[in-house]
């Protein structure tokens, strides 16, 4: 296996690839706009569009179909009931973005904010002060999800039995504190619950409350956790396939991170539980039975992969918001039980199709970018070894 | 024990099969069958009499036997499960697709108003599985043609199926009166109750099925590595398709085999969270989530667990509400104990983990 | 034998307003034969040619679903809103803002607890817990002695709760033991089996429903034994079926819990909206059976 | 060629004993290792013989069943590559190990990225992530997505991850395994630097001309136990091949005479096993002809990236063609799929082993019998019999090893994996076998034998194409070479004496000055 030693001088190899133009090359302006083109046409950004587009249509049809003359379909006031409503499912969400991004799953969330609301309230009746109560309740959010983190982490059980181990034992310790419906009269509680500004007057009067104000804070902390951070972008390495071992062998503290992502989720669960706390002002051991299905649908609408690896924080928000306009449009037509639940699974099917198309039509562009990015000069020296 | 009687009921014709067969049950299977073997010892030293088998007015009769009943649903999910989540995927809707088959079977026969005869009832029987079979075609279709991923897929159906199937009984409780579709949960062949050798039955042709042909490996190729397994021409669309039919179609029959005994279309409640019975099940009995290779007899194992622990909390007095704890506890020390982590301490793919370092003197 | 207190159906049908009052009702959900039967005469009862608007909302057994829909509700403007809570607790907010937006509220099928002042115009419904004192009455009358095994509901369910309040409090002794069947009949077939192997001394079984009745019934028979003599049975709610048993001789006492007063509250929120005051509080007459029941009772029942 | 060997300098690395057991195999048996600073020490064995596994011991991804290692005179065990890089061993493993779904600059700076407070500076990280891409002369965006690149590319983009640290220790296992020779040159004058700043370099490769150019010293694995040492200027080719093999030097040469071959080959009138016309799928290869005929091997050349892989694709039927029609013996295929090809008698070896090849969790055994398997349908299972003596016969015939049919394949060495898949492929008795770097990171010896396989599989009748980076090896084997550049089929040679590597760059420049 001899060979033709012709040492290339290094400037021959030099390669340009993903359609992006050297630095300092001229035309400067139209690079970087044609670079962000690139990277907005970006396969990873299409389904959250696609969940902004499905939003809008779907204020659209209501704006068509339920403003009275009176009053409009989208106004204020829908948005902050919109909040009000979901800002539990928004941080669960948020969680579960965590989880769903390394590939893989939290179905102990439903019950963990049942067991929270419990947990609260058995305390608040107990005469235990406020601020430990909202702690131990946020924390036993925390327990479940270090106990599913190391489950998964150190003794391999897949994500979708630990937490659905989890969600069994979360259930099982709900109907040991009560199986009865535990009302939280605690001053404190409520007034934290009922503490909101009031905007506008009449019919059109709507409102901030604490429980948006929180969510709206945990997806920011999550936004900064996830796209500024070592350990963010670690998140979505895990989720590269291959069970995170190339984020581990590059030397990144793969073992760790998993378990952190299981840790968050059951913490934002725990936050969760409080807000769905704070919005029923009672604990129950049948709440939040299929409240883990709603979270991951609406991570899976916000155009995350449940394989792993992609999606996004905002994307996931956009989900909670589609979920929540649903559920109002279903109410607003008075659909019996029956039609309600094929309807909201027939909204499902569309948007997933929706998101096909989106990404199908996507994979075509993306061979035009290949097409166009610059070939190897001519000079280049051949593979000889 | 009761244990084998059903492990095994391979009519063995295919010896083949079979080594396969023993070899994948190998000692992933260790560990369900003593979780299994200890709680049905418990029950009977708390409550004894409890492992007695009596012969009763011309059949078998005793809390086995019931248990072994109780298991044939599980067991039936199971077996479509373990081979959907052989390919990747995981199919959430049959719980569903139970109600839905169970409210098409019993509305045909409530309007038929001729219950009573074998006919209507076998015509019952058949359309209920017909629609089954085409509602697992449907999720096949999703998942293989238009490539949604499995969880989604038949998350949607798992969340309409419910309201189809109360479409189908207009929310009510159909309830019928027909001797011969009721034989189907409660009747006896040779004293052995109907749903025991329908389950045994099932496995037993899908055993043949998976294993006696080479669909088994191919499932587990597909499972493992899609697009090389494409690339070998193995038609994985074609056949994921036809585990994901398959799969709605037993899910169907546990659905009948489930309602038939009471004879009641209760589509509110007729298979509610069955799925994730199912999939625990199939976890139990050793095979792993992620696709790949799969095991058929451990889905026994664990769908015995699975009826003995419930019974279990009634037999030794607990309140019903403990019940979920059990679950998780027996979950949660199965999967441990099977953890390959703590089953090869050889293990090749090990991760980066702390581990104290062995100062080790050296000269340098 | 079970009392009824307040108003009963009056004779005007015609909103007296004139023009249709636009209702919202939500419904906790559709779990039961019961409830669907109750949703049924609800939708009879608030139709356009009696001169309501109803807006209809199936809650899914989600508390959750049910305050969405009443913000809901309020925000649209309705004349009046009725709903049967999923659970008694919780209500503390919508209510307040339902009160804020002075849009009266008429609570079906269950009461709530909550700290607001004067929440809700006026509750109509069936009370649990009575009919759990109506079918103590009975053991202690005809089987004082009774070793029970009490079959429980969906544990939470407030059917569950109420139901065993009066049973626990008064026979707390003869219990035996309890499980669950969450109120269908396949588990509580499989419960009762387990119960014949676990209790060997039952005499009697509590079930707090029909369903769950008709399943243990299978599990008695199939062990040999005769339901109605050997393990005699008292049930709730009286769906055909049950009676269908009942008269069979299987069930010893059914209590009824009775889903088919759309009218009545049809008739409540007229009142209501027109300002009209009501009694604070209307139960819907229980009656209970026992084996004597006639064929034609049954045949009478529409679910 | 090799500078001073720096023999006084004491050892950065030191490993002593090392052993290693994986359930079935003993992977590595009291295997010593010695790195000094300022040195390139390669690690020489064929397919399976250790060298990965020594590696991930080193830095602690298995843990070790016996042995010493000392780093810097000090005894330090790691707990994985985060641990060893702290220590200052920074490592480029075999199987590209990055996230394709991170960008560029994440893969290459994650863990080092510039930071702002409590923020990742990313415009600072981007900037740094460009300038360790231009020290091996590449320039991407580092914002685009890792895997939408090739794999040479990736590959480079492990090196400069590697490079990023300034390391006591850099270990590359075959890192060279697809760059082509500019690169290669690239990464050694980086190498050359490296070690004139006292950096110890570990470098595996089966590329030899690679060991004599870069290294100074050799360590020599064979089945997983020490050969031994050797300053590599002093030891012969054929000395080193014949000790990593176990074989005597003298019937190397032979295997290496017998493949060589480049007798031309009369095709008139005689009707081609497969035709393509005018075959082309936008955006990855501009339509091109080709004719395959009987017992002819037709070797692909070109640069990386030039599209030899999706042309061996659209044969095969891998991907759709858009344009274009194809023929195989005189019938016409349209929607070619990979099961069509395989009962058409076409298989196609895949470039890339661990995704598009094996199946990770199966046996040998399984392995070799799925393409078999899919062709008959899932229903007509092979009998045991004649799978079981199929497989017996290519484990012997391609020295698979371990011998053991129920081995599972993932435990299998990079090599032997390949040996398994060609296996897998031979096993349809396909009458046109196209094979996508067949002999990527493959031994001497193996690959001598694959050469020769090929060779004789053609004068049995067999029509292969050939596709490799190696332009010796393919010029070697073929009987005709169709030259690829920028994804266009440029020109085709009649192999011949006259026609040598420089003909085929001639081919390639010549066509770019033109277009
Ligand atoms: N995770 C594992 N489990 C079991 N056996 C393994 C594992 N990894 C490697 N082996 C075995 O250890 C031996 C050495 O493998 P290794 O990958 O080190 O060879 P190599 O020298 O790198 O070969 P190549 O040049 O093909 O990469 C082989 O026999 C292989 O089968
Ligand atoms: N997954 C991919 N995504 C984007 N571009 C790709 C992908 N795979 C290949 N390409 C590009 O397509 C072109 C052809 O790639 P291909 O792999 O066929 O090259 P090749 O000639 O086979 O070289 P080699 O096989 O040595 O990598 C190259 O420009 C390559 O960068
Ligand atoms: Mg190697
Ligand atoms: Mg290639």
């Amino acid at each position: 296996m001899t060979s033709t030693q012709t040492p290339a001088p290094a400037t021959t190899s030099r390669r340009t690839k993903g359609g992006a133009p050297r630095p300092g090359s001229t035309g400067g302006i139209a690079d970087v706009a044609r670079r962000w083109g690139h990277r907005l046409a970006d396969r990873r950004f299409l389904p959250v569009a696609g969940t902004l587009l499905t939003l809008v249509l779907i204020l659209v049809i209501g704006q068509a179909r339920y403003s009275t003359d009176t009053r409009s379909f989208v106004n204020m006031r829908l948005f902050s009931n919109l909040l009000v409503d979901n800002s539990y499912l928004l941080v669960l969400a948020v969680g579960m973005t965590f989880v769903i991004l390394t590939g893989g799953i939290d179905l102990s969330v439903g019950a963990v904010v049942a067991l929270v609301g419990l947990v609260v309230a058995k305390l608040l009746i107990l005469g235990v002060p406020l601020p430990l109560v909202l702690l131990a309740g946020v924390l036993v959010g925390t327990v479940f999800g270090l106990l599913i983190g190391v489950l998964v982490q150190y003794f391999s059980i897949q994500p979708f039995i630990a937490s659905l181990a989890a969600m069994f034992l979360a259930r099982g310790l709900c109907n040991v504190v009560s199986v009865e419906s535990l009302a939280i009269e605690d001053k404190g509680f409520t007034d934290l619950a009922s503490w909101r500004l009031k905007f506008g007057h009449g019919p059109s009067i709507w409102y901030i409350n604490l429980s948006m104000i929180v969510a709206l804070v945990v997806v920011l902390v999550a936004v900064y956790l996830l796209h500024y951070t070592r350990f963010g972008r670690t998140v979505y390495g895990l989720g590269a396939g291959d069970g995170g071992q190339a984020v581990g062998l590059m030397g990144l503290r793969a073992a760790r991170t998993k378990v952190w992502v299981y840790v968050i989720s059951g913490t934002c669960a725990g936050i969760a539980g409080i807000l769905f706390a704070f919005y029923t002002r009672s604990g129950f051991n049948l709440t939040g039975i299929g409240m883990e299905l709603d979270a991951i649908a609406s991570v899976v609408i916000g155009g995350a992969m449940l394989t792993g690896g992609s999606g996004f924080v905002l994307g996931s928000v956009a989900g909670v918001l589609v979920y929540g306009l649903i559920q109002v449009l279903i109410a607003r037509e008075g659909l019996d039980s029956w039609w309600t639940k094929v309807f909201i699974g027939a909204v499902l099917l569309l948007f997933v199709l929706l998101q096909r198309a989106l990404s199908t039509g996507q994979k075509r562009r993306r061979k035009k970018n290949k097409e166009e990015s610059p070939a190897p000069p001519p000079a280049a020296a051949p593979a000889v070894s | 024990m009761t244990g084998t009687v059903a492990t095994d009921p391979t009519p063995s014709p295919a010896d083949r099969a079979r080594r396969t067969f023993s070899r994948l049950a190998g000692h992933t299977l260790f560990w369900p069958v003593v979780a299994l073997v200890v709680l049905l010892l418990a029950c009977g030293v708390v409550s004894p009499g409890f492992l007695d088998v009596t012969v009763q007015d011309g059949h078998l009769f005793g809390q086995v036997v019931d248990i072994l009943r109780q298991s044939a649903t599980p067991l039936l999910l199971a077996i479509g499960m373990c081979l959907v989540i052989a390919t990747g995927g995981i199919d959430l809707s049959v719980g569903a697709v139970m109600a839905i088959s169970l409210a098409v079977s019993l509305t045909y026969i409530a309007e038929s108003g001729s219950g009573t005869t074998v006919g209507t009832a076998l015509t019952g029987l058949a359309l209920g599985l017909v629609v089954a079979l085409v509602i697992g075609a449907f999720n096949g279709f999703l998942v293989t043609v238009l490539g949604i991923q499995p969880f989604i897929a038949t998350l949607i159906l798992m969340i309409a199926g419910r309201g189809i199937a109360m479409l189908i009984t207009k929310g009510q409780i159909t309830t019928v009166t027909s001797p011969p579709f009721k034989a189907i949960g409660s009747g006896y062949v040779l004293g052995i109750p109907m749903p025991v050798v329908i389950a045994a039955g099932v496995f037993a042709l899908v055993v043949l099925l998976v294993r006696g042909t080479a669909l088994g490996m191919l499932l587990e190729s597909i499972g493992i590595n899609r697009e090389a397994s494409r690339l070998a021409g193995v038609k994985s669309r074609n056949i994921t398709w036809f585990v994901y039919a398959l799969c709605g179609l037993l899910a169907g029959l546990a659905g009948i085999v489930y309602g038939a005994p009471t004879m009641a279309a209760d589509a509110n409640n007729v298979g509610l969270m069955k799925e994730l019975d199912a999939i625990m099940v199939v976890v139990l009995g050793g095979t792993k989530l992620e696709g790949g290779k799969f095991s058929l007899a451990g889905c026994v194992v664990g769908a015995l667990i699975l009826s003995t622990l419930e019974r279990a909390v009634v037999i030794f007095h607990l309140p019903t509400q403990v019940t979920p704890l059990f679950k998780a506890l027996i979950l949660i020390i199965v999967c441990i104990a099977g953890s390959d982590r703590l089953r090869s301490r050889a293990g090749a793919a090990r991760r980066a983990r702390r581990t104290p370092a062995v100062p080790v003197e050296v000269a340098a | 034998a079970c009392s009824s207190g307040g108003s009963s159906g009056s004779d005007d049908t015609k909103g007296s307003g004139g023009d249709t009052i636009k209702v919202g009702f939500s419904q906790l959900g559709a779990e039961s034969g019961w409830r669907t039967a109750n949703t049924d005469s609800v939708k009879a009862a608030f139709t356009k040619d009696k001169g309501f608007d109803l807006t209809f909302v199936d809650a899914q057994q989600k508390q959750e679903n049910q305050i969405k829909a009443i913000r809901d509700f309020i925000d649209q403007g309705v004349d009046a809103i009725a709903f049967s809570p999923v659970v008694e607790t919780g209500w503390d907010q919508v209510l307040q803002e339902a009160k804020d937006a002075e849009i009266p509220v008429v609570l079906v099928d269950r009461t709530v607890k909550t700290s607001v002042s004067d929440p809700y115009a006026t509750y109509i419904g069936n009370d649990f817990e009575k009919e759990g004192e109506t079918a103590v009455a009975w053991i202690k009358k005809n089987a004082a002695d009774a070793k029970i095994f009490e079959l429980q509901g969906t544990l939470g369910s407030s059917a569950q709760v109420d139901r065993e309040k009066p049973v626990d409090s008064e026979l707390g002794s003869q219990i035996v033991g309890k499980a669950s069947g969450n109120f269908t009949r396949a588990e509580g077939k499989a419960a009762t089996e387990a119960a014949l192997q676990a209790y060997p001394n039952m005499t009697m079984i509590v079930s707090h429903n029909d369903d769950m009745a008709l399943g243990a019934i299978e599990a008695i028979e199939a062990a040999g034994k005769k339901p109605g003599t050997d393990i005699k049975i008292v049930s709730f709610d009286g769906v055909r079926d049950g009676l269908q048993a009942l008269h069979d001789k299987k069930i010893n006492y059914i209590v009824e819990c009775n889903p088919v007063y759309g009218d009545q509250i049809a008739d409540l929120v007229k009142k209501v909206v027109n300002g009209e005051d009501v009694a604070k509080s209307t139960i819907v007459p229980d009656e209970a059976f026992d084996q004597t029941i006639t064929q034609e009772t049954i045949d009478a029942r529409k679910y | 060629m090799s500078t001073t060997s720096t023999t006084a300098s004491e050892p950065v690395v030191r490993m002593t004993g090392i052993t290693i057991e994986f359930p079935g195999v003993k992977a590595l048996d009291g295997v010593d290792l010695t790195l000094r600073p300022g040195e390139v020490h390669a690690l020489m064995g064929e397919n399976g013989a250790g060298k990965s596994t020594l590696i991930k011991a080193l830095t602690g991804v298995y843990r070790i069943d016996a042995g010493t290692i000392a780093v810097a005179g000090t005894a330090r065990r790691f707990d994985g590559p985060a641990d060893a890089q702290e220590a200052g061993v920074s490592t480029v493993y075999q199987e590209v190990n990055l996230a394709p779904n991170l960008s560029v600059a994440e893969n290459i700076m994650l863990g080092h990225e510039v930071r702002l407070g409590p923020f990742v500076n990313w415009p600072a990280t981007r900037r740094a992530a460009r300038t360790h891409l231009a020290r091996l002369g590449l320039d991407l965006d580092p914002m685009s997505m890792l895997g939408t690149h090739s794999i040479a590319i990736q590959q480079l983009c492990a090196i400069a991850r590697a490079m990023v640290v300034d390391a006591k220790v850099l270990i590359l296992d075959e890192p060279t395994s697809s760059l082509d020779k500019a690169e290669v040159a690239q990464l050694f004058d980086v190498m050359r630097q490296l070690r004139a700043d006292g950096v110890a370099i570990l470098f595996v490769s089966h590329f030899l001309d690679q060991v004599y150019e870069i290294t100074d010293r050799l360590t020599v694995l064979r089945n997983g136990r020490l050969v031994g040492e050797y300053l590599t200027a002093e030891l012969p080719r054929l000395e080193l091949v014949s000790k990593m093999v176990g074989r005597a030097s003298e019937d190397l040469a032979d295997i290496e005479k017998a493949a060589r071959r480049t007798t031309t080959h009369d095709l008139t009138g005689r009707e081609p096993v497969l035709r393509a016309l005018g075959l082309g799928r936008d955006g990855t290869v501009e339509p091109f002809d080709l004719d395959l005929y009987e017992g002819e091997i037709v070797g692909v050349a070109g640069l990386l990236g030039s599209g030899r892989t999706e042309v061996a694709r659209l044969l095969y039927g891998a991907d759709r063609a858009d344009s274009g029609t194809l023929t195989v013996r005189g019938a016409g295929v349209r929607a070619a799929s990979p099961l069509g090809s395989l009962q058409r008698g076409v298989a196609l070896a895949s470039e890339d082993r661990k995704k598009e090849g094996i199946i990770g969790d199966l046996t040998v055994r399984e392995n070799i019998a799925l393409a078999m398997q899919a062709e008959r349908g899932a229903w007509r299972k092979v009998p045991a019999k004649e799978l079981d003596a199929t497989v017996a016969r290519y484990i012997e015939a391609l020295a698979i090893h371990p011998a053991n049919p129920d081995a599972l394949i993932k435990n299998l060495s990079g090599g032997n994996q390949q040996k398994v898949l060609l296996a897998r492929w031979l096993a349809t008795a396909p009458q046109l076998l196209l094979l996508d770097e067949p002999t990527r990171g493959i031994d001497v010896g193996a690959k001598a034998e694959i050469q020769r396989l090929v060779a004789e599989l053609a004068s049995e009748g067999m029509s292969v194409v050939f596709i490799s980076s190696e332009l010796e090896e393919v010029l070697r084997l073929s009987h005709r070479v169709v030259v690829m550049r920028d994804r266009q089929k440029i020109g085709e040679l009649t192999n011949g004496p006259d026609v040598t590597a420089s003909t085929v760059l001639e081919t390639i420049a010549a066509s770019g000055s033109a277009s």
